[in-house]
């Protein structure tokens, strides 16, 4: 069976597949469809959704378009959280690699190392490393990094350790490779399809951890992120309810399908899961 | 055009009036109130930020107090006089005050007060002292104050929150940061400290011996602290919370909340600190050491629309450096009003060529955040490429007092007289690292400098008009900070908690005289 | 007796199963019919995916989901099973028929006490109270022969050995006296004195019991040992069913034939000798002591995997190094290869000395000994082509790429792939074509010895006979040298001319192949000997 | 015994491990800009040079960072936190008044996260395939996938605001003076909205782990063989299935209890409810240097007390750990 079809035997990863792709295409069409920056005042404030033709979900505090700030904070949200993973990934997977091929001594220091990154609560320090650096997307992507990475080590340990004895690893040692080689072309290839479910649900994660320190104001004021427009209508969430409840529910949606497509790929790159569901 | 929410304050205001006039005042009951952020410590005079003068304010009191005109009347001073060369000051005590411990207050706790305690500790209290020549105790009841030359604006200054009474009996020879008197603080005003549950409540009682007969009418005042904007609004609409002091639920909040029932609005209060807030343009270096590319900012803010949208149509757009609470304040002045073209005109005179400005908004909630996204975008349209710099309270008072900044929000106290809130802001001397509350832009000019210091000593009011005008008119050309908005702060409370507000300082002594019509 | 022996337990008729769909047929069993009779043994024997285990299933109810009979009946004490609801099918089981599995390190609960689990088949069909559900447990426990049983009866699994495990299984599997016993590859997870054990176990308690006993099993020599009458399936099918004398005799199907003639002869292997006596590997009182790290206050705890091992292995020669588990035969291979660093010792292939080797060097020296490996499905890298798999290692040492591809077609070609097989991936080889795999990388570096661990342990028997062929083949074209590890004395007469029996990481005895086999001196390699299952049975049918 | 020896190792590598962290803690928060100096100076609304150097000569902060590094470790080694620079009160004595609310709501919430989530798994492990396995599944992916603060806003505005059932914030009802019962059931009244909110991501999290280490454990022999035995299906699903499948549960569940005190933050913010997770969150506002990196001790120290709890647990629950030992 090929890759989608096995992909697309969960119904569910494909209805997350297919939210996904919608909300790619918003990021994408954005500067199309509304092609004037999401921060220009264009309206009277407080415009509530559908009252008014060119502003189907109303304007906010200060007279923006909801409609166009949901759209450009797609893209906001999907790089944070898409550059955020792979940094996470950067650091996880090579430390996680190192520790679980060479053993001993050095996966004693590395995971004494990650341990200790995670015996501080992560939001914690998410939230510490933001106000050390000062909101940015830099630092909002350096800070969801820092505090994500510790699990991928440790997938990447476990999966290394479970690999280097393996016999064709051995083989390759056997025949003179060098212990690089085998990393990246022996093991590595193989650890791929767990990372890659990995790095979905924290591609998730990223964009729920930006959205709860935009919350508590620790955002980056120059782009519209969904975690800014949820943070910034928090105040006002009684007298205009939509402009949390759209933000809240494209959150929602992304984590939702990013969630689902997760547990797909986990189907259709680890078979013997997907036989016992 | 008039706010809404302008509009029913002063319907309120009226209302008000009437019905305090009908009814006589009821003694007993409880008010629940808020305190925002939750303050360091209570003892004033040693804390002088807003939390502590909020609460400690109906615990400590001044010799005087303020009219919501700023005309002294009398406090623990029952009188006083000034001499006719402006240089002395005597002033007159209370017989009958008594300390929260049962000691008598008397001249001697001034001269400590004013003399030890406050020219150790306390800063906007040196700034003044520095004026004075001795302070002495001629009997026990009776202080004079000897100036070493006129200073106008003395009068203005012995407002509790500035120049609180301390108990000498218990402060003297003791390490005053370390007293163990700080944690259950002693003062003389209407309410005596009772508990305090960090991160929940502080809870007031009545002060049974309190020299004026038959006050306060209130049993006790309980303090809550909520960190979290939204939950402060609910626990005012759920009727948990009779007051809300000013700043303590966004201002987006407030229209909803003042058209409830049963609650009134006043905007009183304020005026002996008529907060002003202003733009702090680096005159050091980059764009905005060119004055057209100052000029250039104030055209392009539609100032307006950050008073009708933000701030409830509530403050005033101001003129120039002088706010319309201010004395001396030359209202002939040309406004800078919303003109985004004079702005592109101006930054093409000087050849503005695109290079990056930064923002640092004031760390204080949600409306400063969106002021600074209006501005930033106000900026964009005209032209200027903006980035805002986000920050919290550190950050932005490390970046000020580095200087490390090119536009920063911020706002400042006024004290009534421009010697003691204006000319801080401008004189060359006041520049230094370190503080975001000197001259942080940086703004040197010679004659400046000469008119705001001949001003501060000049005498009698007339001589000091005349300086004032000519030093507003250099300001208004140069634009050394921008003139963003004298705030106007809205006080949300129960209609059935009468005579709230009645002096400048308003809820930082307002229990005093507060009664529950229930 | 007889008419005990004619009373038919369980009848199979015209018996199909159907597998869901996208498996690689659409039945797994079909038209299967066989008859299990009371106080007899019946043996379904067949390679992997011969359905052997379907019809058991069947009968217990358990088959996996979406697999379902879909023609046939399957009779039972006069009852069809298939028509049954799961109800009435589960107080059939465990009560009217038992069943013993494979892997006995997993079939029991890792968190429930041995008693426990046992008394659970009471309390299962409601006998008796809990206190003699325990007392009931012990004297099963001491039936099937568990050593101090009065503690196991409260020990965790974890704390008892793979046999001892398996006994606790069929202690369960009796405890309410079953009709019928099923029993699924019991024996092939444990070694080889613990299968005879075992075996041993089951035949002495169904002669006892007079149970019926149905017995699915691969190997012909358990079916030569234990099994009454035999049914012989492939892809789904039976092939042939009879008395164990006349199928294991005179096998009529082609295919029984063959899994016959497949069994690693148990005839005495020819006189062989090498062609050179120029010594290769030369191994001196090599040592190797495994320690567990301990931590900062536990113990570390020692296992001496080699002591004192001395060999030697001339050009062109094959050494079997022959053992139970825990031998240290492994260990010894691994070390030969340099997957392993002995504590000391020397380890001189043709004068150098490679054990105390290390980095660049010792990766330099690699390609001199190469190494099959044992399991064909975790020895290949799944993402990586078959050619260039085999092309690594010449790659590694400097080779152009496009020459080392083109050398693995070549092998590929020599070990009956076809050359065209350069381009595929493991996934689309069976095990037996992967194992060819292994042997051509194996090849490619022209190494002067080759270690085989295990190297057709894991093989159906049919394959493990063509691929030692194959080794066979190589070895007399290439003039291999050749030490081959390997825990079955019957594969190791097969190919070796020179055998070392190992116990406890000590050599015990070693001598041709040929001396081994018929005049063992030791205690230990003649209850090796002893252990092959169907030795007496198969001899005697050679004789 | 075999307890004491594991949990003294435990403590000491805890306390190294804790070390560690006040000197990463203590170097990690000198990068912030501003000091708590410059902000305390800050709020007076007006400050000159000499007020901001009596302020950091009263807190040690005109030293040089080695030797207030320095002072700082050699007071925690004797537990002596220091006084917070805002409030001018013993930092152990700010943290012990706040540390019981944190831990009532986060070990509510813990609890019901924890109980249901297993229930709602099991269930669905049981259900797999079927319509209502597959809606418990659905609630989880949206419970997870809910940003929590958004919960917690959305339930404020429908609980207290609309139905006015309960409490909008706050930890008891101030002023009402209930004592004995009535004080609890007041508390119990408060918590109900912060605990159920911080309990739902984490009932999911829970719900999905269970399903899924359940329907591994159905696949395992041992199920085989009590299916063998003819056990009933609810046997084998609570002896067999739950009790291997717990397992994992274990390990992240001890996890998770140390991680909470920080997923508590925004809980503790939105209803106002008076723990240390907001404490640090102001702390850090604030820069009181001594505060923060005090909240960050107890917190690491909690996490580090939930992980040897957890062993302890899984030791119990797992004979093999016992016996590997």
């Amino acid at each position: 069976m090929s890759f989608f079809a096995r992909f697309a035997q969960n119904r569910g990863a494909l209805v997350g597949l297919i939210i996904l792709l919608m909300i790619i295409a918003m990021a994408i069409l954005a500067p199309l469809l509304f092609p004037e920056s999401p921060w220009r005042m264009v309206q009277r404030p407080f415009l509530p959704p559908l009252s008014q033709d060119g502003f189907p979900l109303g304007t906010d505090t200060m007279g923006r378009n909801v409609a166009a700030g949901l759209m450009h904070g797609a893209w906001v949200s999907l790089l944070i959280g898409l550059v955020s993973t792979s940094v996470a990934l950067l650091i996880g997977v090579p430390l996680g690699a190192i520790a679980g091929y060479y053993g001993g001594l050095i996966d004693d220091i590395l995971m004494r190392f990650t341990e200790f990154f995670q015996t501080i609560p992560n939001f914690a320090l998410a939230i510490v490393l933001v106000a050390i650096m000062q909101p940015s997307v830099t630092s909002i992507v350096l800070a969801i990094a820092l505090v994500s990475w510790p699990p991928v080590a440790r997938l990447v340990r476990a999966e290394f350790m479970s690999l280097r004895n393996r016999e064709y690893v051995e083989a390759a040692r056997l025949v003179g490779q060098t212990n690089t080689t085998i990393i990246l072309r022996q093991i590595l290839p193989n650890t791929l399809s767990p990372i890659i479910v990995l790095a979905s649900l924290m591609v998730a994660t990223a964009i729920l951890l930006e959205s709860s320190l935009s919350f508590l104001g620790l955002g980056d004021p120059n782009v519209m992120s969904w975690g800014y427009m949820i943070g910034a209508a928090r105040t006002v969430i009684r007298q205009a309810w939509w402009l949390s409840f759209f933000p809240g529910v494209a959150i929602l949606l992304t984590v939702l399908a990013l969630n689902l497509v997760g547990e797909g790929l986990d189907d259709a790159l680890n078979p013997k899961l997907s036989r016992e569901r | 055009m008039k706010h809404p929410l302008a509009l029913a304050i002063s319907a309120a205001a009226l209302a008000f009036t009437t019905t305090a006039l009908a009814d006589a005042p009821q003694q007993g009951g409880t008010v629940n109130t808020i305190v925002q952020p939750e303050p360091p410590g209570l003892v004033l005079g040693m804390i002088q930020n807003a939390p502590t003068r909020v609460v400690a304010g109906n615990i400590y009191e001044g010799l005087l107090r303020y009219t919501t005109d700023l005309e002294p009347i009398p406090q623990l001073a029952e009188s006083w006089d000034v001499s006719d060369d402006g240089r002395t000051y005597t002033f007159h005590l209370r017989e009958n005050v008594t300390w929260h411990d049962g000691e008598p207050f008397t001249a001697d706790d001034v001269v400590f007060s004013a003399d030890v305690f406050h020219r150790e500790l306390n800063p906007s209290a040196r700034a003044v002292l520095q004026h004075v020549e001795s302070i002495e105790a001629t009997d026990e009841h009776t202080v004079v104050f000897t100036l070493i030359e006129p200073f106008g604006p003395f009068l203005l200054s012995f407002e509790a929150g500035t120049f609180t009474m301390v108990p000498e009996h218990l402060y003297a020879g003791t390490d005053f940061r370390n007293n163990e008197h700080n944690d259950h603080p002693i003062g003389t005003g209407p309410f005596k400290f009772a508990n305090w549950e960090r991160g929940t409540v502080i809870e007031l009682v009545k002060n049974d011996d309190y020299y004026e007969e038959g006050l306060p009418y209130l049993d006790g005042v309980n303090w809550h602290i909520i960190p979290d904007g939204g939950s402060r609004a609910v626990a005012f609409e759920n009727g948990t919370i009779d007051v809300l002091p000013s700043g303590t639920v966004e201002n987006f909040d407030i229209p909803r909340l003042s058209e409830m029932d049963n609650v009134c609005v006043t905007e009183e209060g304020h005026e002996y600190f008529s907060p002003y807030s202003m733009l702090w343009m680096n005159n050091r270096e980059g764009p905005t050491a060119d004055k057209r590319f100052r000029q250039a900012v104030m055209y392009a803010m539609d100032r307006e629309f950050a008073r009708n949208v933000l701030w409830n149509g509530l403050g005033k757009v101001p003129l120039s450096a002088f706010g319309s609470n201010a004395r001396f304040q030359d209202d002939s002045l040309e406004p800078y009003d919303y003109n985004p073209e004079r702005a592109r005109e101006l930054l093409e005179e000087m050849g503005y060529d695109g290079e990056e400005v930064t923002i640092l908004p004031l760390p204080y909630g949600e409306t400063w955040t969106r002021w600074a996204e209006a501005v930033q975008q106000n900026l964009r349209e005209v032209g200027i490429n903006v980035r805002t710099q986000a920050t919290d309270v550190g950050g932005w008072n490390q970046r000020l007092g580095d200087w490390d900044y090119d536009l920063a929000f911020t706002y400042l106290y006024q004290y009534g007289d421009p010697a003691l809130g204006i000319s801080r802001t401008y004189l060359s001397d006041n520049i230094a690292k370190g503080s975001p509350w000197n001259n942080v832009e940086g703004y040197e000019n010679a004659r400046v400098d000469e008119l705001f210091n001949e001003a501060a000593t000049a005498y009698p009011d007339e001589e000091r008009e005349a300086l004032y005008k000519e030093v507003q008119e250099i300001l208004h050309e140069d634009v050394p900070v921008g003139w963003l908005m004298e705030l106007g702060f809205p006080t949300l409370y129960r209609c059935d908690v009468k005579d709230l507000v009645n002096s400048s300082v308003g809820l930082n002594e307002g229990f005093r005289d507060a009664w529950l019509d229930r | 007796m007889s008419d005990i022996a004619t009373e038919t337990v369980l009848s199979i008729r015209q018996l199909s199963v159907a597998l869901p769909k996208g498996a690689d047929r659409a039945l797994a069993v079909e038209d299967v019919s066989y008859d299990v009779k009371r106080g007899e043994i019946m043996c379904v024997v067949g390679e992997s995916g011969s359905g052997k285990s379907m019809a058991a299933n069947t009968v217990m109810g358990l088959l996996p989901k979406g697999v379902r009979p879909v023609q046939g009946e399957v009779i039972f004490e006069g009852q069809n099973l298939i028509t049954l609801t799961e109800k009435q099918h589960r107080a059939l089981r465990g009560l009217k028929i038992g069943m013993i599995f494979q892997e006995p390190m997993t079939a029991l609960n890792p968190l429930m006490r041995v008693g426990a689990q046992i008394a659970e088949v009471f309390e299962a069909h409601g006998k008796l109270t809990p206190k003699q559900r325990q007392a009931r447990a012990l004297e099963l426990l001491i039936e099937v022969g568990i050593p101090q049983p009065e503690k196991a009866i409260s020990a965790y699994p974890f704390e008892l050995s793979g046999g001892q495990r398996q006994r606790v299984v069929i202690a369960m599997a009796l405890a309410l006296e079953p009709v019928l016993l099923i029993a699924d590859e019991p024996t092939t997870a444990l070694d080889v004195t613990t299968q005879a054990q075992i075996l041993e176990l089951i035949r002495d308690l169904q002669r006892r019991r007079g149970m019926a006993v149905m017995f699915i099993t691969h190997d012909f020599g358990v079916v030569a040992e234990i099994a009454n009458r035999v049914c012989v399936m492939r892809h789904g099918q039976i092939v042939e069913i009879g008395e164990a004398s006349e199928v294991l005799g005179n096998p009529q199907n082609e295919y029984t034939q063959a899994l016959i003639a497949a069994i690693p002869s148990n005839a005495v292997p020819p006189h062989r000798e090498a062609n050179t006596t120029t010594p290769l590997l030369d191994i001196k009182r090599l040592n190797k002591v495994f320690r567990s790290r301990g931590g900062w206050f536990k113990p570390s705890r020692e296992v001496r995997a080699l002591d004192d091992v001395s060999l030697t292995l001339a050009r062109g020669e094959t050494v079997g190094i022959v053992g139970g588990s825990g031998s240290g035969k492994s260990t010894l291979g691994r070390c030969v290869v340099r997957l392993e660093h002995p504590d000391d010792g020397e380890l001189l292939l043709d004068g150098v000395n490679l054990s105390q080797l290390k980095g660049d060097a010792l990766r330099r020296e690699r390609h001199r000994v190469q190494m099959i490996f044992q399991d064909p499905y975790a020895s290949l890298n799944p993402r990586t082509r078959v050619g260039m798999a085999i092309a690594q290692g010449p790659i590694a040492n400097g080779t152009p790429k496009a020459q080392a591809l083109k050398q693995a077609g070549e092998l590929l070609d020599m070990v009956g792939l076809g050359a065209s097989s350069v381009e595929r991936y493991p996934h689309e080889f069976s095990g037996g074509q992967r194992q060819r795999i292994g042997i051509a990388r194996a090849l490619a570096l022209n190494p002067e010895l080759i270690v085989a661990d295990e190297a057709v342990s894991a093989l159906d028997v049919s394959i493990q006979a063509q691929v030692l062929e194959l080794l066979e083949e190589l070895k007399q074209r290439l003039s291999l040298s050749l030490l081959f590890i390997t825990h079955d004395l019957r594969v190791a007469a097969q190919i070796c001319d020179r055998i070392v029996v190992m116990q406890h990481g000590r050599i015990v005895e070693q001598g041709s192949a040929e001396q081994i086999f018929l005049h063992p001196r030791e205690a230990y390699t003649r209850s090796l000997l002893e252990a092959i299952p169907g030795r007496s049975a198969s001899v005697a049918a050679t004789a | 015994m075999l307890y004491a020896r594991l949990i003294i190792m435990r403590l000491f590598k805890a306390v190294i491990v804790l070390f560690l962290i006040v000197i990463l803690n203590f170097l990690l928060i000198q990068l912030a800009p501003g000091d708590p100096a410059a902000i305390l100076a800050g709020e007076a609304g007006a400050a000159d040079q000499e007020f901001l150097n009596q302020l950091r000569e009263r807190f040690g902060l005109d030293q040089p960072m080695y030797v207030q590094l320095w002072r700082y470790v050699s007071g925690i080694a004797m537990l002596d936190f220091g006084y917070s620079y805002r409030l001018g009160v013993p930092v152990f004595d700010l943290i012990m008044a706040r540390l019981p609310a944190t831990l009532l709501l986060t070990g509510t919430a813990f609890l019901i996260s924890l109980v249901l989530g297993i229930i709602a798994g099991s269930m669905a492990a049981a259900r797999v395939k079927k319509p209502s396995g597959s809606i418990i599944m659905a609630l989880a992916l949206v419970f997870y996938a809910t940003p929590l603060f958004w919960v917690a806003l959305m339930s404020v505005l429908v609980f207290s605001v609309y139905l006015d059932w309960l409490p909008a914030y706050g930890f008891y009802t101030v002023g009402a003076g209930y004592t004995g019962f009535a004080l609890v059931l007041d508390v119990a009244k408060h918590l109900i909205l912060p605990a159920t909110t911080l309990a739902l991501f984490f009932m999911a999290i829970y719900t999905r782990m269970t399903r899924t280490s359940m329907l591994d454990a159905a696949q395992q022999d041992y199920v085989k063989t009590a299916r063998a035995k003819g056990l009933k299906p609810g046997i084998i699903q609570r002896r067999h299935v739950l009790r291997n499948a717990l397992l994992p549960i274990i390990t992240l569940a001890g996890l998770q209890a140390g991680q909470m005190v920080g997923g508590a933050i925004l809980t503790e913010t939105v209803f106002a409810w008076p723990g240390i997770g907001r404490l640090m969150f102001e702390a850090l506002q604030q820069r009181d240097y001594n505060l923060l990196l005090g909240i960050f001790f107890f917190s690491a120290a909690l996490v580090i007390v939930f992980n040897i709890i957890t062993d302890l647990v899984y030791r119990l629950a797992d004979p093999r750990i016992k016996g590997a030992s």
